[in-house]
């Protein structure tokens, strides 16, 4: 059953990924990407997460691509030449090499370390009881205040800085 | 509340010295005086609480959280009010509050009263974490900040040469003692795995065996440390050169405190000093000596300020006489009497100089006592008690420290600490004398101006000087006296500690002070009598004279054996090897680095994707390294 | 409850649901034009049907048999799948607003909600978050200069409104305790939160309209200058479905605004659901009474208004709410 | 309910998608594109955190996606303006022209 939800959401994030470094075009980048989003927000839904499942796509792709959609028409970027037309082979091919190597990189440990995974404490049944959307407040608001807040710091420095930076 | 104690002094001292010159001077005064009254008032109430508690468990604590936690080590925050504590804090509280009201009116001409105050409640506060620490390390704390505001108050006046260098000598002097001292605490840390107090004290029997070399050596570390602190041979030097400093300062740090921190420590430190005999053996012989020594310089001083100060080195030698001879309750309660006296002494003497207008050589004095009542009063009954007079408090420590002397065997100890009783009688009335008494050798200019001091300066004149004439009372009779008492759960019962017979003890105090009165009438006959009789003494014998006024020519041999060679060979140092070696490794560094940097610029593109890819090779090569290693 | 019941169920209210929704959209074109007449003093459409009632239907027709027209330099995928992008979220927002209590039918217990989800209210700022895709992505496809620009308004307009709507529904959560529609219906039993929350329900309301592009906060379209921004180079059905979505949003947001502040179903005498619908209609009402009455903002205007006036409002009624709740 | 898929699943997924990014940053030369794919990359780490939090039963790992987002979130707006002010120096988003960290 899990597997039947997992396999397409997966096969999509992957195409989508894909397309985003693939395509000419960088409003289609971000459509794909916006894509990516939901597919990973759907991912997040099998794996217990509702509340991050959403935030994934109030966040990522109700503003963070909006506002990159918006940069993407303002600036009326044109299409970039194809990726096997472009000058500079060699730092490509090595580029090309270092992510084959990468993934391996990634990919090989994994087998080792989930056998090695530890169960902690339950969290299945207190979800089903309190609701994931209330577990993470209550971190959020305990463990993690002084994070949050400094978060929040961050964004009203973000928000300054791009208004210092973007302003003619 | 006890961690108030230090902290409310601290506070004070952040207060005035970083917005004091901003306020008015009455409300620094306010602030400086009113931290010590607070400080003072908690100790106050810590003791009264101390006192209620049963006598087995008279001890509070407070911890203020961990400090260092490595391993197994910890070093905490932590404070401890048992009754040695307990009667360091009133001491140091209560002469300090004094000395903070008499300052009040002799610093009020200063530019930098502000810096003087906040100096002197740091000082304060320094002290009070060093009398009040519950572990080794954090009394060391103390014990370097009180270091340090002694080398910033004797420098206080730092546009003096003298008073600069003076301050860089006392902490130079020091930092040997220091020294010491932490390789002490390290060792320590190996043997115990602890520095508090409570299990380092509790374990020594089990972790030393008696007489071991260990305990030995520990134990002269710890000494080395309260020698260089407490001006003991042969790292008295400072001492006398300390008075420099605003006569305040003499007062409380140079007599009533701070140089006492090392009989603190050694009291504290009682029970491992208990296990090494021999240490005990060499703290009461360098006390002893110490003790005659500094008297006889004190002889032929004419400095009225450092005659106080030799003094104070002697006075410190009998305390370290009496720790040494196991009686600890006794050298505390010299050392508490002392405070009182010899504070006095000093502002007594701060208030001539101030009624001179910086006038230090008695020579130039005399028969003050006409212009200065209650100074010359309250001087002569801090040099009553200093020179061990009946029933003046100095008498009462002294005759227990050298009866416990005479009661322990070491009887040539105790002759040594009669022969300086009559010293001690004989520099401080020829002191007294020359000041007060008799012709006056002052000029008609000074004369005019001479007045006596202001309240504030009378006042802490007046109390000190009721506490100098009563608070010998506390300890009698000798021995089991409420002082010693309070004291006696701090300390081991001491191995030397003997009955002894009270018709053997009223003999070796009268001893002692007939030894004073002789020297007190030696005094009167030599200096108020016949005031040429001492010039043909000195005549007569004009080796001991010059050796004697010239200190033995400890100073100049330190100058030669130590001071030059190191200041020759850091000469040849910053010469040879600074401008060869360290600029030249400095200078070729640096260009190795601007060629090596053209060569690097190169590679510079300041185009980002060569810097990613770059980055990703980078991580590649290192995820490789932790994927494929394990 | 058998899966297979449970399965029926589903369906019969989604098509239930979506069916009357799309009703309402073409009947609400017809009423819009009705009280806008109304309001100008003149009839509105007479001609088909009696009082116009089969406009709609005309109008649909029309649109169906429409051409075709895509521009030239358009982006042909993007402009074809826009109107779509802008269609759907408007509809299926409408899937976690109760519209009515429980209600037994055939033996079983029927709640009159889609899907009770415990998230309700972040799923539906989640897919209201998308409308503005199908908007943006429009205009850009365009390649018209003027679409581009209602575009490009529409997204800075609803990044910046949707903050404060956001904002402004926090006191209903923090009053309710709970995230899902149905509880927060369930928390106004004794009193709708419109009384304790008047000035969220005012910043909601206004960044509800702003949300849907209607007036006075229709820049995206604004004939008069940008004559009619982003789907000025849209036809036929394309063009019906730009404008079905407008209508839907409204539905949705006026069905948020009246599970949130007004109660949702809850009312005396009347069943739920028709509560629900008067509230509802009431609203779309206000939505037609608004255009009808006031004139269109200025960019500047908007902005200012949304970032300096609504933004530290909101907030500051999330301050009062939480001494308020903190108090109780 | 037990986990059918396996975390190792997950993890491979995570490590595609974070490769798929690095790949993006590498080869394209758009400013934005690349930006684009550092996202790819950040989504790709949040992943793994959920896929964690899941399967070592702590809410932890969700807490730091959150953070991730917002910091995500700064960091784009801050982004984003930087690349406008560098498109009205530059009159373009291509990263090989812009060098103006060249030593």
């Amino acid at each position: 059953m899990e597997w039947l939800m997992f396999v397409p959401l997966a096969a999509m994030a992957l195409i989508t990924a894909t397309l985003v470094i693939v395509l000419r075009n960088p409003v289609y980048c971000a459509l794909s990407l916006v894509g990516t989003f939901f597919a990973l927000s759907g991912i997040y839904l099998l794996l217990q997460a509702q509340f991050i499942a959403v935030i994934q796509v109030i966040v990522y792709a109700g503003a963070i691509m909006v506002l990159f959609l918006f940069v993407v028409m303002l600036l009326d970027l044109g299409h970039e030449r194809p990726l096997w037309l472009q000058r500079d082979r060699p730092r490509l091919l090595i580029g090309v090499g270092a992510v084959v190597l990468l993934l391996l990189e990634l990919v090989i440990p994994v087998g080792s370390w989930t056998a090695r995974v530890p169960q902690g404490s339950s969290t299945s049944e207190l979800m089903g009881g309190v609701g994931n959307t209330q577990l993470v407040g209550r971190l959020l608001f305990t463990e993690f205040l002084v994070p949050f807040e400094i978060t929040s710091v961050i964004l009203l420095i973000a928000i300054i800085g791009a208004m210092v930076l973007a302003r003619r | 509340m006890i961690w108030l104690i230090p902290v409310i002094p601290l506070a004070g001292s952040l207060v005035v010295g970083l917005i004091g010159r901003r306020m008015p001077r009455m409300l620094v005064a306010v602030i400086a005086c009113g931290a010590a009254t607070c400080s003072l008032m908690l100790s106050a109430m810590s003791f009264a609480r101390l006192l209620l508690l049963p006598v087995e468990g008279r001890q509070l604590r407070a911890s203020l959280g961990s400090w260092i936690a490595s391993g197994d080590f910890s070093v905490s925050f932590g404070f401890l009010f048992d009754p040695l504590s307990a009667i360091m804090a009133l001491v140091v509280c209560g002469v300090g509050l004094l000395i903070h009201i008499y300052s009040i009116g002799y610093m009020t001409e200063d530019r930098d009263y502000p810096r003087f105050f906040a100096l002197l409640n740091l000082f304060l506060a320094e002290m009070l974490i060093l009398v009040l620490a519950d572990n080794y390390l954090l009394l060391f704390v103390g014990w370097e900040g009180v270091g340090l505001c002694s080398y910033l108050l004797i420098g206080f006046w730092f546009e003096r040469p003298a008073a600069a260098s003076a301050g860089t000598k006392a902490f130079l002097v020091n930092r040997i003692g220091d020294g010491a001292i932490v390789v002490g605490l390290i060792w320590m840390i190996l043997l115990f795995g602890s520095l508090d107090f409570r299990s380092v004290l509790m374990d020594a029997p089990t972790v030393l065996a008696y007489g071991s070399v260990t305990a030995s050596i520990l134990t002269l570390l710890l000494f080395i440390g309260a020698t260089g602190k407490s001006a003991q041979l042969p790292l008295y030097v400072w001492l006398p050169d300390a008075m420099e400093g605003p006569t305040p300062v003499s007062a409380l740090i140079h007599a009533a405190t701070m140089v006492t921190a090392g009989v603190y420590l050694i009291a504290r430190s009682a029970p491992l000093f208990q296990l090494a005999p021999l240490s005990l053996d060499i703290v009461a012989w360098i006390g002893g000596l110490t003790a005659l020594y500094a008297a006889s310089i004190a002889l032929v001083q004419t400095d009225i300020k450092r005659i106080i100060a030799y003094s104070t080195i002697s006075q410190l030698g009998y305390m370290f006489l009496g720790l040494g001879v196991g009686a600890y309750a006794a050298g505390v309660f010299h050392l508490m009497t002392h405070a009182f006296f010899k504070a006095l002494l000093f502002l007594s003497a701060g208030s001539v100089i101030h009624a001179l207008a910086g006038e230090q050589d008695m020579r130039r004095m005399g028969g003050l006592r006409k212009y200065l009542r209650v100074t010359a009063w309250s001087f002569l009954v801090g040099a009553l008690a200093n020179a061990g007079i009946v029933p003046f408090a100095g008498f009462w420590s002294k005759d227990e420290i050298l009866a416990a002397a005479y009661a322990s065997g070491h009887w040539p100890l105790w002759a040594i600490g009669c022969l300086t009783a009559l010293g001690t009688g004989l520099y401080m009335f020829r002191l007294y004398f020359l000041t007060f008494e008799g012709r006056s050798r002052l000029d008609a200019h000074t004369l005019g101006h001479i007045h006596e001091a202001p309240w504030s300066m009378r006042l802490p004149l007046v109390l000190l000087a009721l506490g100098s004439a009563t608070v010998g009372f506390v300890g009698v009779p000798p021995g089991s006296g409420r002082l010693q008492q309070f004291l006696g759960q701090v300390f081991p019962v001491s191995a030397h500690e003997v009955a002894i017979e009270p018709s053997v003890e009223a003999v070796l105090a009268v001893t002692a002070l007939a030894m004073a009165i002789g020297g007190i009438v030696v005094a009167y006959r030599y200096y108020l009598v016949d005031p040429h009789r001492p010039e043909t003494l000195a005549a007569r014998y004009p080796t001991l004279y010059r050796t004697l006024f010239h200190k033995y020519w400890i100073d100049e041999l330190y100058d030669a054996a130590v001071v030059r060679p190191t200041v020759n060979a850091a000469r040849t140092l910053s010469e040879v090897f600074d401008a060869r070696m360290v600029d030249g490794t400095v200078n070729g560094v640096a260009a190795l680095v601007n060629r090596i940097g053209s060569l690097l610029r190169r590679l510079q593109t300041g185009q980002v994707p060569a810097y990613v890819l770059s980055i990703v090779v980078g991580a590649v090569v290192l995820l490789g390294y932790l994927a494929f290693s394990g | 409850m058998p899966e297979g019941a449970f399965f029926v169920i589903m369906v019969t209210k989604i098509v239930v649901v979506f069916g009357l929704m799309l009703l309402s959209v073409s009947y609400l074109t017809w009423l819009e034009r009705k009280v806008i007449g109304d309001i100008q003093v003149r009839l509105g459409p007479m001609r088909v049907g009696p009082h116009g009632l089969l406009q709609p239907i005309a109008d649909a027709i029309k649109l169906l048999f429409k051409e075709e027209i895509v521009p030239q330099a358009a982006d042909r995928t993007l402009y074809l799948l826009a109107p779509a992008i802008a269609l759907v979220p408007a509809f299926i927002s409408f899937a976690v607003i109760p519209f009515g209590d429980q209600v037994r039918f055939f033996g079983q217990t029927i709640d009159l909600v889609i899907t009770d989800v415990n998230i309700g209210l972040l799923y539906v700022f989640g897919v209201a978050s998308l409308g503005v895709y199908g908007i943006v992505l429009g205009g850009w496809a365009s390649n018209n200069k003027y679409a581009l620009l209602g575009g490009l308004r529409s997204s800075a307009q609803m990044i910046s409104y949707e903050l404060s709507l956001g904002l402004s529904v926090i006191g209903v959560v923090m009053l309710s305790q709970s995230l899902s529609l149905v509880e927060i219906v369930g928390a106004q039993t004794r009193m709708w939160f419109i009384l304790l929350q008047p000035v969220g329900f005012l910043i909601f309301l206004i960044c509800a309209v702003a949300e849907v592009n209607r007036a006075p906060f229709d820049l995206p379209e604004a004939e008069t200058e940008l004559v009619a921004g982003f789907h000025v180079e849209y036809s036929s059905m394309k063009f019906a479905m730009y404008f079905m979505a407008e209508y839907a949003n409204m539905i949705t947001v006026s069905a948020m605004t009246t599970t949130l502040f007004l109660g949702g179903w809850r009312g005396p005498w009347l069943p739920p659901v028709v509560w629900f619908l008067i509230k509802l209609y009431l609203l779309i009402f206000l939505f037609i009474w608004l255009r009808g009455t006031l004139p269109r903002f200025r960019y500047d205007q908007l902005m200012r208004f949304g970032w300096k006036v609504l933004l530290p409002v909101a907030l500051a009624n999330i301050v009062v709410t939480a001494v308020f709740v903190a108090l109780r | 309910m037990t986990a059918t898929v396996p975390l190792s699943a997950y993890l491979i997924l995570s490590a595609a998608l974070f490769v798929i990014g690095v790949a993006g940053v590498l080869i394209r030369r758009n400013v934005l594109v690349i930006f684009m794919a550092i996202e790819l990359m950040l989504n790709a780490v949040n992943l793994t955190f959920v896929a964690f939090a899941r399967f070592l039963r702590s809410m932890d790992g969700q807490i730091i996606v959150l953070f991730v987002m917002a910091v995500a979130a700064a960091e784009v707006a801050v982004g984003l303006a930087i690349i406008i002010a560098l498109y009205r120096n530059k009159e373009s988003a291509n990263v090989d022209e812009i060098n103006l960290l060249k030593g």
